[in-house]
């Protein structure tokens, strides 16, 4: 796709498929992207097209059932212990559920105390202190009030910081972010997202952001990947996917996200039944042939 | 205005704690039109789900309504005896819960719960009971031999559209619809929300829609109402809300949503 | 019919096994009420023969045979004649199947044979004048019969033919039985009573609840508090009489592993003073509820064997069998036995330190307090005496195979001290049977139980009886308590005839070890 | 913890079950002071119902029942806080062992804790404690602890899988954590209630089956207990000879000590499930609904 | 299917399991049965009648190997060899006789326990809160908590003893022939009802919590809700929706739960004398009788196991997202 050069990881032509025969699932069918260093790419796409997958093959907590995955230009050999606890240490995920990512038996120092001691070895006692509150003061929180608080006593968007602030102690290149702001209000979203850009920016970190939301895939990323039935159907730019969308289930995908400005009883808004079962079964038809629309701008030829 | 068909008046509930209450709903009131959509939006917690239970009298402790008073085409809810609330029930309000996904019974077949209902309302038999519901599903375009599946052999989106079936089994006059698509994806949300839009219009059922989105709301709601921390503090017009809002928090919730075409309210996020 | 409700045997449920060779499994009422003994020695008259299938028997002079003489016209219940060939077959039969064996009357005879169609003659592997006690402990069964089973140790036996006064068997349920008349019994005339019943009854609650409300005409069961909560319901026809039987007694183990145990154990001082500290009345009223007789006779003899006493035995060391702490205390004093180490308990003279612990069954709680109570006396006396309660069956290997310092045993009652004697001190027995456990062996002792056996003339024996209890009760190799009751209630409400303290005409229990029942058994009549 | 304290302490059942639990914990502490009677010995006739010198009488030969009954209360404190502990150690270690680990470890740990489950516990106990013969407290408390761990291990394990699938234990492994420190800090912590819960549960059973096995006659005789005085006076026919107080104490001191228990495990089980929890804010509800000053 | 072919196996290798460890505990008991069967019958034999005797018991020396494969092989063919006690009846046949006991009890009473305390928690459960719930929990934390010997001994103390009601032995009058008959039934039943009033006291309570907290922890589920709203009557809500439901993990305590009633009626078969498995176990280790010992484990292990595949049976049955898998 883009070219790989210089990204820090991509997945080669990665299928994966769950069970047997009869009852097999193609969660992911030879996807392939890159994530490069401060950018941030995100992948759209509704409910079981394989986006967790995706991220899950990225986390290794999947082994591909083909194509490989290469870290800096390498491919990861589950053999290598060294290699692959570098690896580890170098991807990390904020997950969906602030809730339930963070142990509500510890306290938020011990949740960022932790990786420092594991994989800072060089840092003494007293300066593990430190650079917990440097962490938190980092993702915008007081580090006073926050620090010896429970996960419980915080609110949704905070964990969210917390759980940020924590890639960042294990010292990640990648940060894979499955959903990060779905569960949270409304009005906190903007902040976390805000947050995600900044660090991109500022630690160059390479994100690989999950969402069914494209609006704030536009909001965040430079470039997206569309996916359907474990294919990615259209990617590119996200401006260029977003405002000239190719593939019949990027378009339908795009009609569907609430917009204000279009009321249903406006006809011109209908989605049709029988057009969106058409556009869902020609979709799921795997295919090869890729069209590039622009430089930066592919999709995936549909049946005919 | 004509009489509207459903009046919330003054409603206060509590939520009653070991030592001090927790005030859920605060002194809210608005009034629901016939054949209307009337949306509530507004932030996680702030009380929309309790109201909703409040119109069909559905809490148990510790909630304790203290004040105010539901009128149902000017019948006090509040004031039906037992008898009379379960002949409400479902005849007069039905609902579609936060979490439709999970408010079918999991070991009882569809049919079962379409018969539950048609035969305590309507004292259907069993074969009336089976073509009503056949009815029911083609209208939601699940395919009527289906009746005799579990839930758990549906997807999320059908089971979805199931509940909606169950609703309108009794043509009910108003739908109390809890967030029902905030669980699927956006297309089948569209699908699914289009497809009230026509029976509605079709059966002139009235909608109280509630859910955080305040996009599906305006393109949905023909008036929408905001709460925060379980105080109505706006109530206007879909359109009203949309392009001029009054609330502070009303516009701060629209400069929350990043929007898809041009960075229209960017700036104000940003600010 | 007449029905008598008799208890012999607490059981959870009754099985129908009738086998009169299968001891611990056949119903107790096998022996004795269905097979007939030969003759039954009343041991509450001097012993006499009560000739029964018999009708004499006849010792040889040299003591080595034996010949019975059957009644003529003896029949089996189902019709058929008892002859001596029936006789002769059931001793084959033990022979040819020795698990069947339970008395080991083939180590006794070597022979047997038909004389005549009344008469057996057995001959005798040594020469001895208690042939006949123990030849007629062997129930005679059917040949015609018997002969057919093809394996008589797991023969349940479930329809009887016998000899006895009650062969038939009407009703057998899980919970109840019958037992009732025989139509051919040779001494009908002489029986009462039609019927025994015998109800199941499981544990002390149940018996007692059986015995109180009277449902029980003749029990053999152990009533805790009996003058209360039996005797009290019915006064003028509910009666107990608790007789002497067998003698617990607590033992050294005079080959224990532990030196400087075994030092003390073997000293006869240290002996006799550990018996002056038990305080055997206690063990009686307490541990017995009352119920055991007391016995302080240091040779044993005690209530049960009281006609074979030797009073100057007892005059010159009765002491040593009465409870008296100060004089036990002095006796360890001056034989040596003091605390040189200072922890509170005496040592050997030499200074080792003494220590043991007093073994007995885990569930024998009646036997637990009586060595509870040995233990107080003897840590009184100054003696590091602690109990053990290892499980029966380790308690029985380790007498046994004398892997114990001290422990507490009983012996069995018998027609004479002999038995018992002969059980405890003979040497061949060593490792093989718990009443050795005490490991003490007398070769005068021995051949003076020689001589008894071979001596037919009573007023001779009791002279050799006199000389082996002294030296039993100078060595006191057994510190007698007391002697375990014979269980004996009985109800004349519905029966009269009974044995009773005032005229004591034969032992009155109806338990299997006492083959006079069935002369108690004849002796009872409706009271109307 | 601390939360836990004090849920503790504002629960009616945690504190009367509490307070029945440390009036028993200090009389079994006390009861040298509280009693000149040796429980061992006999220190006066036998059967004599309760009176000044006995307060609640004596046993068939004649010890003091009030003696026994203090210093046996050691026993059984000691057995079920023994066998309890050793219980919930064993069961919540193999539960969550199993439950973490997963693959061939979980299905060997799986298939003997529904092995244990599936033979009758109480029969296997009376023939392990025949074979040991004469259990004294410490070997009953020991096979109590080795054959009674699967309940604990299977709710451990079912508990440990939901947590196990909660994202700070993926992101706990992700930062590199070391397996140990997953299961011992990550998610035991998680499991405290379920681990409170099993230990209470287990002590109440281990106390209840001491007892029974004693009742049954499978303890030692010289151990004073509420199972043997049960069984002594079982064996002294105490019911039918009217020595009530010589077979009711034990009873009513175990039934009173389970009762203890009980409550306190309702009550943790009530402070892990808030649903289960009634308490005050219902008392407060339904008076607010009496008084009219609000209705449903 | 495949989930209930899988346990099935499983119980397979448990029996099997179980079989082996009941192979093993008796012959590492201490003492040897036929010397105790004659101590305590105060008769003595000589060593060569013990030999023969042992030999006609079947106590063959042979390598431990040997012993327990002709073990397995006889279990699988039924025969579970001769009891000592009981001698000579078979021990299916002691069994057999006891089992009718209690099954007779314990189903009884795990039944009318299971349906009253499933009730109980039901009712407790949907008023929450009320005096009603107030009384079974705390009536329900007493039954739990007492010690089924101690519920026992009690009862037998004021019912049988002080006040004399009932019976304080036996399963039925002695006096009568097992018949079909009204009289007969009515002993049984009179003879019964302590027994099965401590064993119910012992099990109903802890029936009633399980099912309590189900229930409460289903109320909350958005199918009740949902039930409500749809206007069904509270008693349609309670049984149709949240008990049938809340039944299910109940269920699958009942299997657990059998454990317990075994037990209980083990110790309430003692105390009240009642001819079942329990007493004869507690009778044969007394007694040392292995045989019964051994069948009698095996039959309790078999129980468990049937109880266990019935609740897995019907567990596929109530719950239809199992059947497919
Ligand atoms: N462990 C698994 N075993 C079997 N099938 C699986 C597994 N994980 C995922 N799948 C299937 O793979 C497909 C893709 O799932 P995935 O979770 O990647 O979707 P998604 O796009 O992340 O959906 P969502 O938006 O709901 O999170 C789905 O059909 C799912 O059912
Ligand atoms: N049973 C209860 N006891 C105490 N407080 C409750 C209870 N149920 C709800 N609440 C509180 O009442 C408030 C309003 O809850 P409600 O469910 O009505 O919110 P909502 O607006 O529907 O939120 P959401 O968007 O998350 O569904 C919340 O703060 C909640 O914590
Ligand atoms: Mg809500
Ligand atoms: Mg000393």
């Amino acid at each position: 796709m883009t070219k790989a050069g210089n990204a820090i990881l991509s997945l080669d032509r990665v299928s994966k498929t769950f069970g047997r025969a009869p009852y097999m699932v193609k969660a992911a069918q030879s996807v392939s992207f890159d994530l490069h260093a401060g950018r941030t790419l995100a992948l759209v796409g509704e409910s079981g097209s394989g986006k967790t997958t995706c991220a899950r093959l990225v986390m290794q907590e999947y082994t591909p059932s083909e194509g490989r995955l290469l870290f800096k230009g390498k491919p990861v050999e589950a053999r290598d212990a060294k290699a692959l606890a570098a690896y580890r240490r170098s991807v990390q995920m904020i997950f969906q559920d602030p809730f339930s990512s963070l142990n509500p038996a510890h306290t938020i120092a011990y949740h960022l105390r932790r990786p420092l001691q594991l994989h800072r070895r060089d840092l003494k006692r007293s300066q593990i202190n430190d650079a917990v509150d440097e962490l938190l003061q980092r993702v915008r929180l007081d580090p006073g009030i926050v620090a010896s608080k429970r996960p419980h006593e915080l609110s949704g968007g905070q964990r969210q910081r917390v759980n940020i602030a924590r890639t960042l102690a294990v010292g990640a290149e990648v940060i894979v972010a499955d959903e990060p702001t779905s569960m949270l209000d409304v009005s906190v979203r903007l902040g976390v997202l805000n947050l995600l850009n900044e660090m991109k920016r500022d630690m160059k970190l390479a994100l690989l952001y999950i969402t069914h939301d494209i609006a704030t895939a536009r909001y965040v990323a430079e470039d997206i990947i569309v996916m359907y039935a474990g294919q990615i159907v259209e990617w590119g730019n996200v401006n260029k996917v977003i405002d000239n969308p190719q593939h019949p289930y990027t378009r339908l995908l795009l009609s569907a996200v609430p917009d204000p400005d279009v009321r249903f009883d406006d006809p011109k808004a209908h989605l049709k039944t029988a057009d969106v079962e058409e556009v869902r079964r020609l979709s799921a038809i795997p295919q090869e042939s890729v069209v590039a629309i622009e430089s930066d701008h592919f999709v995936r030829q549909i049946a005919a | 205005m004509t009489k509207p068909l459903l009046s919330i008046k003054n409603l206060t509930i509590d939520y009653i704690g070991e030592t001090a209450d927790f005030r859920a709903v605060d002194d809210v009131s608005f009034d629901v039109a016939h054949g209307e959509v009337f949306g509530l939006a507004g932030e996680s917690g702030c009380g929309k789900s309790t109201i909703a239970f409040a119109i069909s009298r559905l809490h148990k402790p510790p909630a304790l309504i203290r004040n105010g008073q539901i009128l149902l085409e000017g019948r006090d809810v509040l004031g039906l005896d037992p008898r009379e609330l379960r002949s409400f029930r479902w005849r007069e309000v039905a609902m579609v819960f936060q979490s439709a996904m999970n408010s079918l019974n999991p070991v009882l077949r569809v049919e079962a719960q379409f018969y539950d209902v048609l035969r305590t309302h309507q004292g259907m038999n069993r074969s009336q009971a089976r073509e009503r519901t056949a009815e029911m599903l083609r209208l939601v375009d699940i395919p009527p031999d289906r009746m005799r599946d579990y839930p758990h052999q549906f997807s999320g989106g059908m089971r979805q559209r199931i509940v909606i079936a169950i609703c309108l089994a009794l043509n009910p006059k108003i739908v109390v619809m809890d967030e029902p698509t905030t669980a699927l994806d956006v297309v089948v949300q569209r699908e699914i929300l289009q497809r009230i839009n026509e029976l509605r219009k079709t059966f002139g059922f009235s909608v109280l829609f509630i859910t955080h989105d305040l996009g599906l709301m305006v393109q949905f709601c023909d008036r929408i109402g905001i709460m925060l921390a379980g105080k109505l503090v706006e109530q206007n017009s879909a359109g009203n809300i949309y392009t001029k809002p009054q609330h502070d928090y009303t516009r701060k919730l629209w400069a929350s949503f990043p929007s898809l075409h041009g960075a229209r309210l960017m700036e104000v996020a940003a600010s | 019919q007449t029905i008598l409700t008799a208890n012999i045997e607490p059981a959870t449920t009754w099985v129908r096994n009738f086998n009169p060779f299968s001891q611990t499994s056949a119903r107790q009422s096998t022996l004795d009420f269905i097979y007939e003994p030969l003759v039954v020695f009343n041991r509450f008259d001097n012993n006499k023969p009560n000739f029964r299938l018999a009708e004499s028997f006849k010792l040889a002079d040299d003591l080595k045979s034996i010949e019975f003489k059957l009644r003529p016209d003896l029949k089996w219940s189902d019709g058929k004649p008892l002859t001596s060939a029936d006789v002769k077959f059931t001793y084959d039969y033990l022979k040819k199947f020795p698990a069947l064996d339970f008395v080991s009357i083939w180590k006794f005879i070597d022979g047997v044979e038909a004389v005549d169609a009344q008469t057996v003659r057995f001959t005798l592997v040594n020469p001895s004048s208690l042939a006949a006690d123990q030849l007629v402990q062997v129930p005679i069964v059917p040949e015609h019969i018997w002969k057919d089973v093809p394996d008589p140790v797991t023969f349940a036996n479930e329809t009887p033919v016998g000899s006895g006064p009650l062969t038939e068997i009407p009703r057998f349920t899980g919970q109840t039985y019958d037992q009732c008349r025989n139509p051919n019994y040779w001494d009908a005339a002489e029986l009462k009573i039609d019927c025994l019943r015998f109800p199941q009854l499981a544990d002390n609650n149940q018996l007692l609840t059986a015995t109180a409300d009277g449902t029980l005409d003749w029990g053999v069961s152990f009533i805790p508090d009996v003058e209360n909560t039996y005797v009290a319901k019915d006064k003028e026809h509910y009666h107990y009489w608790y007789t002497p039987s067998s003698m617990v007694a607590f033992l050294f183990n005079l080959e224990t592993a532990n030196e400087a145990n075994r030092k003390a154990f073997n000293d006869i001082k240290f002996r006799q003073a550990v018996s002056m500290s038990l305080d055997r009345k206690a063990m009686v009223d307490v541990a017995g509820y009352g119920y055991p007789t007391l016995n302080e006779d240091p040779s044993g003899m005690g209530e049960l064997y009281k006609s074979w006493s030797d009073p100057s035995v007892i005059e010159a060391f009765g002491k040593f069998g009465k409870h008296d702490a100060e004089a036990a205390k002095e006796l360890l004093d001056e034989a040596g036995y003091v605390d040189k180490d200072g922890d509170g308990f005496r040592d050997n003279p030499d200074g080792s330190k003494i220590s043991f612990s007093v073994i007995v069954p885990n569930a024998w709680t009646d036997w637990i307090d009586t060595v509870q109570i040995a233990i107080e006396g003897m840590q009184e006396a100054g003696l590091d005496a602690k109990i053990a309660t290892p499980e029966e069956a380790v308690w029985t290997g380790n007498l046994i195979n004398g892997t114990f310092d001290m422990a507490i045993n009983s012996l069995p009652a018998a027609a004479s001290p002999y038995y018992p004697y002969q059980r405890a001190f003979n040497e061949t027995d060593k490792g093989k049977t718990r009443f050795t456990a005490q490991r003490w062996f007398n070769a005068d002792l021995a051949k003076l139980l020689v001589d008894f056996t071979r001596t037919p003339d009573p007023a001779a024996r009791k002279d050799v009886m006199n000389k082996a209890q002294r030296i039993v009760a100078e060595n006191l190799p057994l510190m007698p308590v007391y002697n375990n009751p014979n269980w004996y209630q009985y109800n004349t409400k519905r029966f009269t005839g009974w044995s009773t303290p005032d005229s004591p005409f034969v032992n009155p229990s109806i338990s299997r070890t006492n083959p006079a029942r069935l002369l108690h058994l004849l002796a009872l009549k409706p009271v109307n | 913890m601390g939360p836990l304290v004090r849920s503790l302490i504002r629960n009616r059942k945690a504190v009367v079950g509490l307070i029945i639990i440390a009036l028993i914990v200090l009389i079994a502490l006390a009861a040298p002071l509280l009693t000149e009677y040796n429980p061992a010995s006999r220190v006066g006739r036998p059967h004599q119902p309760p009176s000044a010198d006995h307060w609640l009488g004596t046993t068939r030969i004649g010890q003091d029942v009030f003696s026994r009954l203090i210093h046996g209360a050691r026993t059984s404190l000691a057995v079920g806080f023994g066998a309890g502990l050793l219980i919930t150690v064993l069961g919540t270690a193999l539960g969550i062992i199993a439950g973490y680990r997963g693959g061939k470890t979980d299905e060997v740990i799986s298939f003997f804790t529904n092995m244990v489950l599936v033979v009758p516990n109480l029969p296997l106990l009376l023939v392990l404690a025949a074979f040991i013969g004469q259990a004294s407290p410490l070997v009953i408390a020991i096979i109590l602890g080795f054959t009674s761990w699967a309940w604990g291990a299977r709710v451990t394990r079912a508990e440990t899988l939901s947590v196990k699938h909660k994202d700070f234990i993926k992101s706990a492994e992700m930062m590199g954590e070391p397996r140990w420190r997953i299961m011992t800090f990550e998610i035991f912590p998680n499991l405290i209630s379920i681990v409170g819960i099993n230990f209470i549960g287990s002590v109440i059973f281990a106390i209840i089956t001491e007892a029974t096995l004693e009742f049954l006659g499978l303890g030692d005789p010289k151990t004073v207990s509420w199972g043997m005085m049960l069984y002594n006076a079982q064996k002294a026919s105490a019911l039918s000879v009217g020595a009530w107080w010589d077979i009711l104490t034990p009873c009513f001191a175990l039934a009173i000590l389970g009762i203890g228990l009980s409550l306190l495990n309702f009550a943790v089980d009530e402070i892990a499930n808030p649903r289960l929890r009634t308490g005050n804010r219902l008392s407060r509800w339904t008076a607010l609904i009496r008084s009219g000053e609000g209705r449903l | 299917m495949v989930f209930l072919l899988r346990r099935l196996g499983f119980y397979l290798a448990a029996f099997i399991a179980a079989a082996t460890i009941n192979f093993f505990l008796p012959r590492l008991m201490p003492g040897d049965p036929i010397e105790i069967m004659f101590s305590s019958a105060g008769a003595e034999l000589s060593i060569e009648n013990l030999a023969a005797l042992k030999l006609t018991f079947g106590f063959v020396d042979g390598p431990l190997w040997q012993q327990y494969l002709t073990y397995l092989q006889s279990i699988f063919t039924g025969d579970l060899g001769r009891s000592i006690k009981y001698f000579p009846l078979p021990v299916t046949s002691v069994l057999g006789h006891a089992l009718i006991w209690t099954v007779g009890l314990m189903g009884t009473a795990t039944i009318v326990s299971f349906t009253l305390g499933t009730f109980l928690g039901i009712l407790a459960a949907w008023r929450r809160g009320s005096i009603f719930d107030v009384v079974v929990s705390v009536g329900a934390i007493f039954a739990t908590s007492v010690p089924a010997v101690v519920t026992s001994l009690i009862v037998l103390f004021f019912f049988g003893f002080t006040l004399g009601w009932f019976p304080t032995g036996y399963a039925a009058d002695p006096a009568l022939d097992p018949s079909f008959s009204l009289t007969y039934i009515g002993s049984l039943l009179y003879h019964g009802i302590l027994p099965m009033l401590t064993l119910c006291t012992v099990l109903t309570g802890g029936f009633a919590v399980t099912m309590r907290n189900n229930m409460i922890n289903l109320l909350g589920e958005d199918y009740i809700v949902m039930a409500r709203a749809k206007g069904l009557s509270d008693s349609r809500v309670m049984l149709w929706y949240a008990a049938r439901n809340a039944l299910l993990p109940t269920v699958s305590s009942l299997a657990i739960a059998i454990g317990t009633v075994l037990g209980g009626s083990l110790v309430t078969e003692v105390v009240y004398n009642y001819p079942g498995l329990g007493n004869i176990l507690y009778q044969a280790i007394l007694a040392r009788d292995y045989p019964v010992i051994q069948g009698q484990l095996l039959i309790m292990t078999v129980a468990m196991l049937v109880a266990n595949f019935i609740v897995d049976v019907s567990y596929v049955l109530l719950d239809p997202r199992l059947r497919g898998a």
